[in-house]
């Protein structure tokens, strides 16, 4: 038989190393010889998207087109630590610290310009747009460009650093405040069971994730339908066969991933509702998007067969063994 | 707030060059004078080992056999220094590494590899992280298995459940996985312009690659660099050290450039895995639905070695409640070591294992108390202002009640609709 | 060493080639088209995917002097006189690339399709890319991609 | 090693002769096994290149796919959209497209998988596999190639799997269960070649299963249990039944027995049901 059934899955996620231990990000901006910026940063793009989210944040901060900033990101010996790509933390820690080094670098900016400009201090000076300007006699301006013709490359820089707020917890209670920020989501799945093969076929899901605020909506989406799909995976499919400290399935033909044709469309929501102190408002989510969808599939193949699977992964034999032993337990009933 | 830039589909600024195909990846670079690298592993999973080099050292073609003899400080790790950089002792798990061939090419590696002669002498392994955790068990480091326990003590959990109308209790298990990235581990090393032994690699933390090896290596952090190369995906699988030692120390010893690339199967057993849990649950609630009291004990193989181990456990226990407030809460969150594949960090963390229990047993309470899930959830849910297990107060952005009701909207989970069980 | 002749993206090659070599190392080795990846060695990741003769192999189960007189394209033969291909645009613009390893074999897929299909279903995109693994996007960004690239 | 590229077959069976090489068309399987370890060659013996061999024919009475015909050219063979569909889709579901684009049907046979989809389709038919040497032209039967496990010798070189073509009433069905939608090996697969008669009784049946034992196979006392009989639910599900009990017999003790023996169901239903399908126009379950 085939049977329907619905599942929901909540989870919520801390970011950060937390419990108190150092989470701290650097960034380097400095003026380069054709008016352009450069930011340097440790945080690696490891295909999730870093290197365009901090670019955005750092454009939007010095409100310099993109175009006009140099990203770097690869070389130890040129940017300063921003900690690991891990722990959902690079948008959060490293875009705080490249907003923190922006903001340090436009008064560096100011400061310059007050110089060339023969002004008596830096207040009203806006930077935009590879100017620095005094708002109410715009007349005095001058360009990226002129100032690093001026000033040479590498002369005009800043640093940033952001430090997370994390407090180490009791031993003996475990009270404390490990992570932040806290990131939310929910998952629905509706998915059949077929109860002679043991196959789950996932049919429809509605997944809505908490971002704070997204920096750039294509990148959620793609981390969602990704940690959808990963998840997937892992509830469904990916056995290494472990046996005695051996991994049987270690290739590609044994340890199964989705393929194009085991994923479905997901209807992805994103939730905005900015977090104080992330860079304008974003948190981290690439963790969080793989979360409640394992627990939503199997609530959902609990409400189609009435079988609790409560060991992974819910491999076709698994879930017919599971259904076997349900029936002879309710017959003895 | 007036955004420019900030919320738009900005146009990936690295998409063009991985649709032409001209983005690298440490394997697309070949250097002159280049050589290649290939690990000897352990096949076994536990055992003492002697190491004879001698008779592939002898192979034409081949340049150096690196092993523990050669690593001037033999020990790495992101939180214990638990990992050798070649074993020299004792192997723990089946792909622990013990040496390392230098050759002109990769067929001479591989022929090489066959020639070096490793005396097992097998002991005694643990497999099940529960018989681990026993006093009597075999030792996989020093005299104890237990790598970590985290533990919640809030309020009074039997008070709890004695108030309960509704328990659910149940043993949850997840499994170990892979990360599965597309691309296997690659790199290659050399001395650059500055004497700085360079390894280019795709790695999630070049800055700790550098710490590692300089400490490997025993030389300033000043003298090594590193040069992170595209990233076929990594998901907490490239977060630990894999062959960027054994290519700088190549590098430093042979001073010409040195390349390794991981097949697939080396891969799977080249990096840390997904921590297997067993998570023991009760969970109460009042005749309403509200979550009076919730205890878990989470059992977590690390494996051979602790990599993540201790923040990963912590993890899970500070998530083992879900996003709902539960005024009583005990949690004992503990990491052990076996002989299986070392697990260490992936997306999610050990926040990934744990609602694959708390989820389903808030459906299991909701059916015994014949509410449905969405209800149920929300009485529970962590909102502005609320307090978690440890204590910490969610003073902002706690739009979960909002990510719920989107999903209700689309689907209903409501018990009066068909096919509900 | 055996004497091949081939085409690759148009150009044609005479090379002395070792006959346990597999396209993938030809490719990759002899002419530096470095954008096909070995992801498996087995046929199951795609990630060395490229057209032969107007299908998608796997290169890294053809053996090399298998190609001989044959015509390939890999994905560093999809641009034409500096202008990238629609296909390769369309994932640009939606989205479809995040760690790049499976792009330029996945590309190439979808190209020897919508050659063949230049109107699929989503259900037949997914069955034209379903020998491509992707670890990253849940494939989702990819056929919309391909969807886009449809008829252009 | 070395390697050729054979250009007529005549070439090859000399080269065979000549070198005891393998044979390599599609090199789905073989370049895998090479890798492995689990195959060693000197010498590798091209055959994809080879026309005849790469050819579907279609005679009066018979018709004769040439061993390195691959998966992609019998889909796209307008031969296998009717009555023969069952070949098509059992071919449809090898692998990936990259696969089928280079995977051929002689290989499958060659490769003597237990898994391999394109063969129980072909058992149906009853099919003979053609081979040739030096020696001369051999013909076995594909069924007695497995259960006989006759072996084909080391200059023998496949030329073509053949088989009579079935009446227009003859529908040959294919139903495979894998773990995933592509790129799946078989967990188990089923064949079916139905015809019924003018009061609906089952006038032919063959049935060939796949990963139901260590090789392909037809299963005749699922076949005999079947003849005459009207397709009803009831009879189906006691088909089914004989199947189980044929099975359990076969592969007793196996770990995979308990699961496969239910999962079996699904599989046969499915192939006999799409044959009735397209015999009747009805779907019974």
């Amino acid at each position: 038989m085939k049977k329907r059934g619905r599942g929901i899955g909540l989870s919520f996620y801390g970011t950060g190393y937390g419990n108190g231990f150092p989470d701290a990000s650097k960034a380097k901006v400095k003026l380069l010889k054709d008016g352009k910026v450069g930011i340097y940063v440790g945080g690696t793009e490891v295909g999730q998207g870093a290197k365009t989210v901090l670019s955005q944040i750092g454009s939007e901060t010095l409100k310099l087109p993109l175009d006009k900033i140099i990203f770097i990101s690869e070389d130890t010996s040129l940017m300063p630590d921003s900690g690991t790509a891990a722990a959902s933390r690079q948008t959060y820690n490293t875009g705080n610290a490249i907003k923190i080094a922006c903001e340090n670098f436009k008064n560096r900016l100011r400061e310059a310009a007050r110089e060339q400009l023969k002004l008596n201090a830096i207040h009203g000076l806006t930077v935009e747009k590879g100017e620095i300007y005094l708002e109410f006699f715009p007349q005095k301006r001058i360009s990226f460009k002129e100032l690093s013709k001026i000033y040479g490359d590498d002369n005009i820089e800043a640093e940033g650093e952001f430090i997370a707020q994390t407090i180490e917890m009791d031993p003996e209670t475990g009270q404390g405040a490990p992570y932040w920020p806290y990131t939310f989501n929910a998952c629905g799945v509706e998915l059949e069971v077929d109860t002679i093969t043991g196959l789950v076929e996932i049919e429809r899901a509605v997944f809505a994730q908490d971002v704070g605020r997204a920096i750039n909506p294509h990148l959620v989406e793609g981390q969602m339908d990704g940690g959808f799909a990963m998840a997937l995976g892992y509830v469904l499919f990916e056995d290494l066969k472990l046996e005695k400290g051996k991994i049987y399935n270690n290739k590609f033909s044994k340890y199964l991933i989705p393929t194009a044709m085991d994923m479905i469309q997901i209807e992805n929501i994103i939730v905005e509702e900015p977090e104080y102190t992330a860079p304008f408002g974003a948190k981290g989510i690439g963790e969080p998007v793989m979360i409640p969808v394992g627990p939503a599939i199997l609530n959902a193949i609990y409400d189609a067969i009435g079988v609790r699977i409560t060991e992974l992964p819910v491999t076709p034999e698994r879930l017919i063994k599971a259904i076997e032993e349900d029936g002879k337990k309710k017959e003895e009933i | 707030m007036n955004l420019d830039i900030v919320g738009r589909n900005i146009l990936r600024i690295d998409a063009l060059s991985k649709v032409t195909g001209k983005a690298l990846y440490p394997e697309d670079i070949f250097m002159d004078n280049m050589v290649y690298g290939k690990t000897l592993r352990s096949k076994v999973p536990h055992a003492y080992i002697r190491i004879d080099t001698g008779k592939a050292e002898k192979i034409d073609g081949v340049i150096k056999v690196l092993t523990h003899k050669d690593v001037p400080n033999n020990e790495h790790g992101v939180i214990f220094k638990d990992h050798e950089v070649f074993c020299s002792e004792k192997v723990r798990r089946i792909g622990d590494p013990i040496a390392f061939v230098v050759a002109k090419n990769k067929k001479i590696c591989e022929l090489a590899l066959k020639e070096i002669l490793i005396e097992y002498e097998e002991i005694e392994e643990v497999f099940c992280p529960i018989k681990a955790m026993k006093e009597d068990s075999p030792k996989v480091h020093g005299d104890t298995n237990i790598v970590y326990h985290y533990k919640i003590r809030k309020g009074d959990v039997e008070e709890g459940f004695k108030n309960s109308y509704a328990i659910a209790e149940n043993i949850y298990r997840t499994h170990m996985v892979d990360h599965a990235f597309l691309q296997p581990e690659a790199g290659i090393s050399f001395i650059d312009e500055e004497g700085r032994v360079t390894v280019m690699v795709a790695t999630q933390y070049p800055h700790y690659d550098r710490e590692e090896i300089a400490s490997a290596l025993e030389l300033s952090e000043e003298k090594v660099r590193i040069i992170n190369t595209n990233i076929g995906g990594a998901f907490g699988g490239r977060e630990d050290i894999s062959l960027q030692i054994h290519l700088a120390l190549a590098a430093k010893v042979l001073n010409r450039p040195i390349k390794a690339i991981y097949s697939r199967e080396e891969s799977f057993i080249a990096h840390a895995k997904r921590h297997s849990m067993i998570m023991k649950y009760k969970t109460g609630a009042d005749r309403d639905g509200k979550l009076l009291a919730m205890e878990a004990e989470i059992v977590g193989d690390t494996g051979a070695y602790a990599s993540w181990a201790t923040n990963v456990l912590r993890k899970s226990g500070v998530h083992a409640t879900g996003p709902y407030f539960i005024p009583n809460v005990k949690v004992d969150s503990i990491a052990v070591y076996t002989n299986n594949p070392f697990a260490g960090a992936m997306r999610g963390f050990g926040a990934t294992q744990v609602p694959i229990a708390h989820e389903q047993q808030m459906d299991i309470l909701a059916e015994k108390l014949g509410i449905d899930p969405i209800a149920i959830r929300m009485k529970n849910i962590f909102k502005q202002g609320s307090i978690t297990a440890t204590g910490q107060v969610l003073t902002d952005s706690v739009p979960l009640d909002r990510c719920i009701e989107k999903v209700a909207e689309k689907i209903d989970f409501s018990l009066e609709r068909e096919e509900a069980y | 060493m055996v004497e091949i002749k081939l085409k690759v993206n148009g150009k044609s090659y005479i090379l002395e080639i070792e006959e346990d070599m597999r396209l993938l190392d030809l490719l990759r080795e002899k002419l530096g088209l470095l954008g096909v990846k070995e992801g498996c060695s087995e046929g199951e990741c795609g990630a060395c995917t490229v057209i032969m003769d107007g299908k998608v192999v796997n290169s890294c189960l053809v053996m090399a002097f298998q190609a001989e007189g044959s015509s390939i394209t890999t994905i560093e033969g999809l641009e034409k006189e500096g202008e990238i291909h629609p296909i390769q645009q369309a994932f640009i613009e939606v989205g479809a690339v995040q760690c790049g390893y499976c792009t330029p074999g996945m590309i190439l897929s979808a190209k020897a399709l919508l050659d063949k299909n230049p109107n699929p279903t989503e259900e037949e995109i997914r069955e034209g890319i379903s020998g491509n693994l992707c670890r990253c996007t849940g494939y989702n960004k990819i056929i919309q991609a391909v969807e886009k690239g449809k008829g252009v | 090693m070395q390697a050729y590229r054979g250009k007529t077959i005549e070439e090859v069976i000399q080269l065979l002769a000549k070198y005891k090489g393998k044979v390599i068309a599609g090199g789905t399987d073989l370049i895998i096994d090479l890798r492995n370890g689990k195959l060693t060659s000197d010498t590798l013996i091209d055959i994809s290149s080879i026309e005849e061999l790469r050819r579907v024919e279609e005679y009066d009475e018979t018709i004769n796919i040439g061993a390195a015909t691959t998966f992609t050219q019998i889909i796209e063979n307008p031969l296998f959209q009717e009555n023969l569909y069952g070949l098509k889709r059992a071919c449809n579901t090898v692998g990936s497209p990259q696969i089928r684009n280079k995977g051929t049907i002689g290989g499958n046979i060659a490769n003597g998988s237990p898994a391999a989809d394109s063969i129980p389709p072909l058992l149906c038919l009853d099919s003979i596999i053609v081979l040739e040497s030096i020696k001369g032209k051999r013909e076995i039967g594909l069924e007695d190639y497995y259960k006989d496990n006759i072996s084909i010798k080391e200059d023998e070189l496949i030329i073509s799997v053949q088989f009579k073509k079935p009446d227009k009433g003859q529908i040959l069905s294919f139903a495979k269960l894998g773990l995933r939608k592509a790129l799946a090996i078989s967990r188990l697969s089923i064949a079916t070649l139905l015809e019924l008669d003018e009061n609906n009784k089952v006038k032919t049946i063959k049935i060939a299963s796949g990963s139901l034992g260590r090789y392909p196979m037809r299963e005749p006392i699922v076949e005999e249990f079947l003849l005459g009989r009207e397709l009803t639910v009831d009879v189906t599900d006691k088909a089914v039944k004989v199947l189980q009990q044929v099975m359990g017999e076969r592969l007793g003790g196996r770990s995979t027995l308990p699961y496969k023996r239910i999962a079996v169901e699904r599989i046969f239903k499915e192939a006999l049901g799409d044959g009735l399908k397209r015999l009747k126009g009805v779907e019974i379950w």
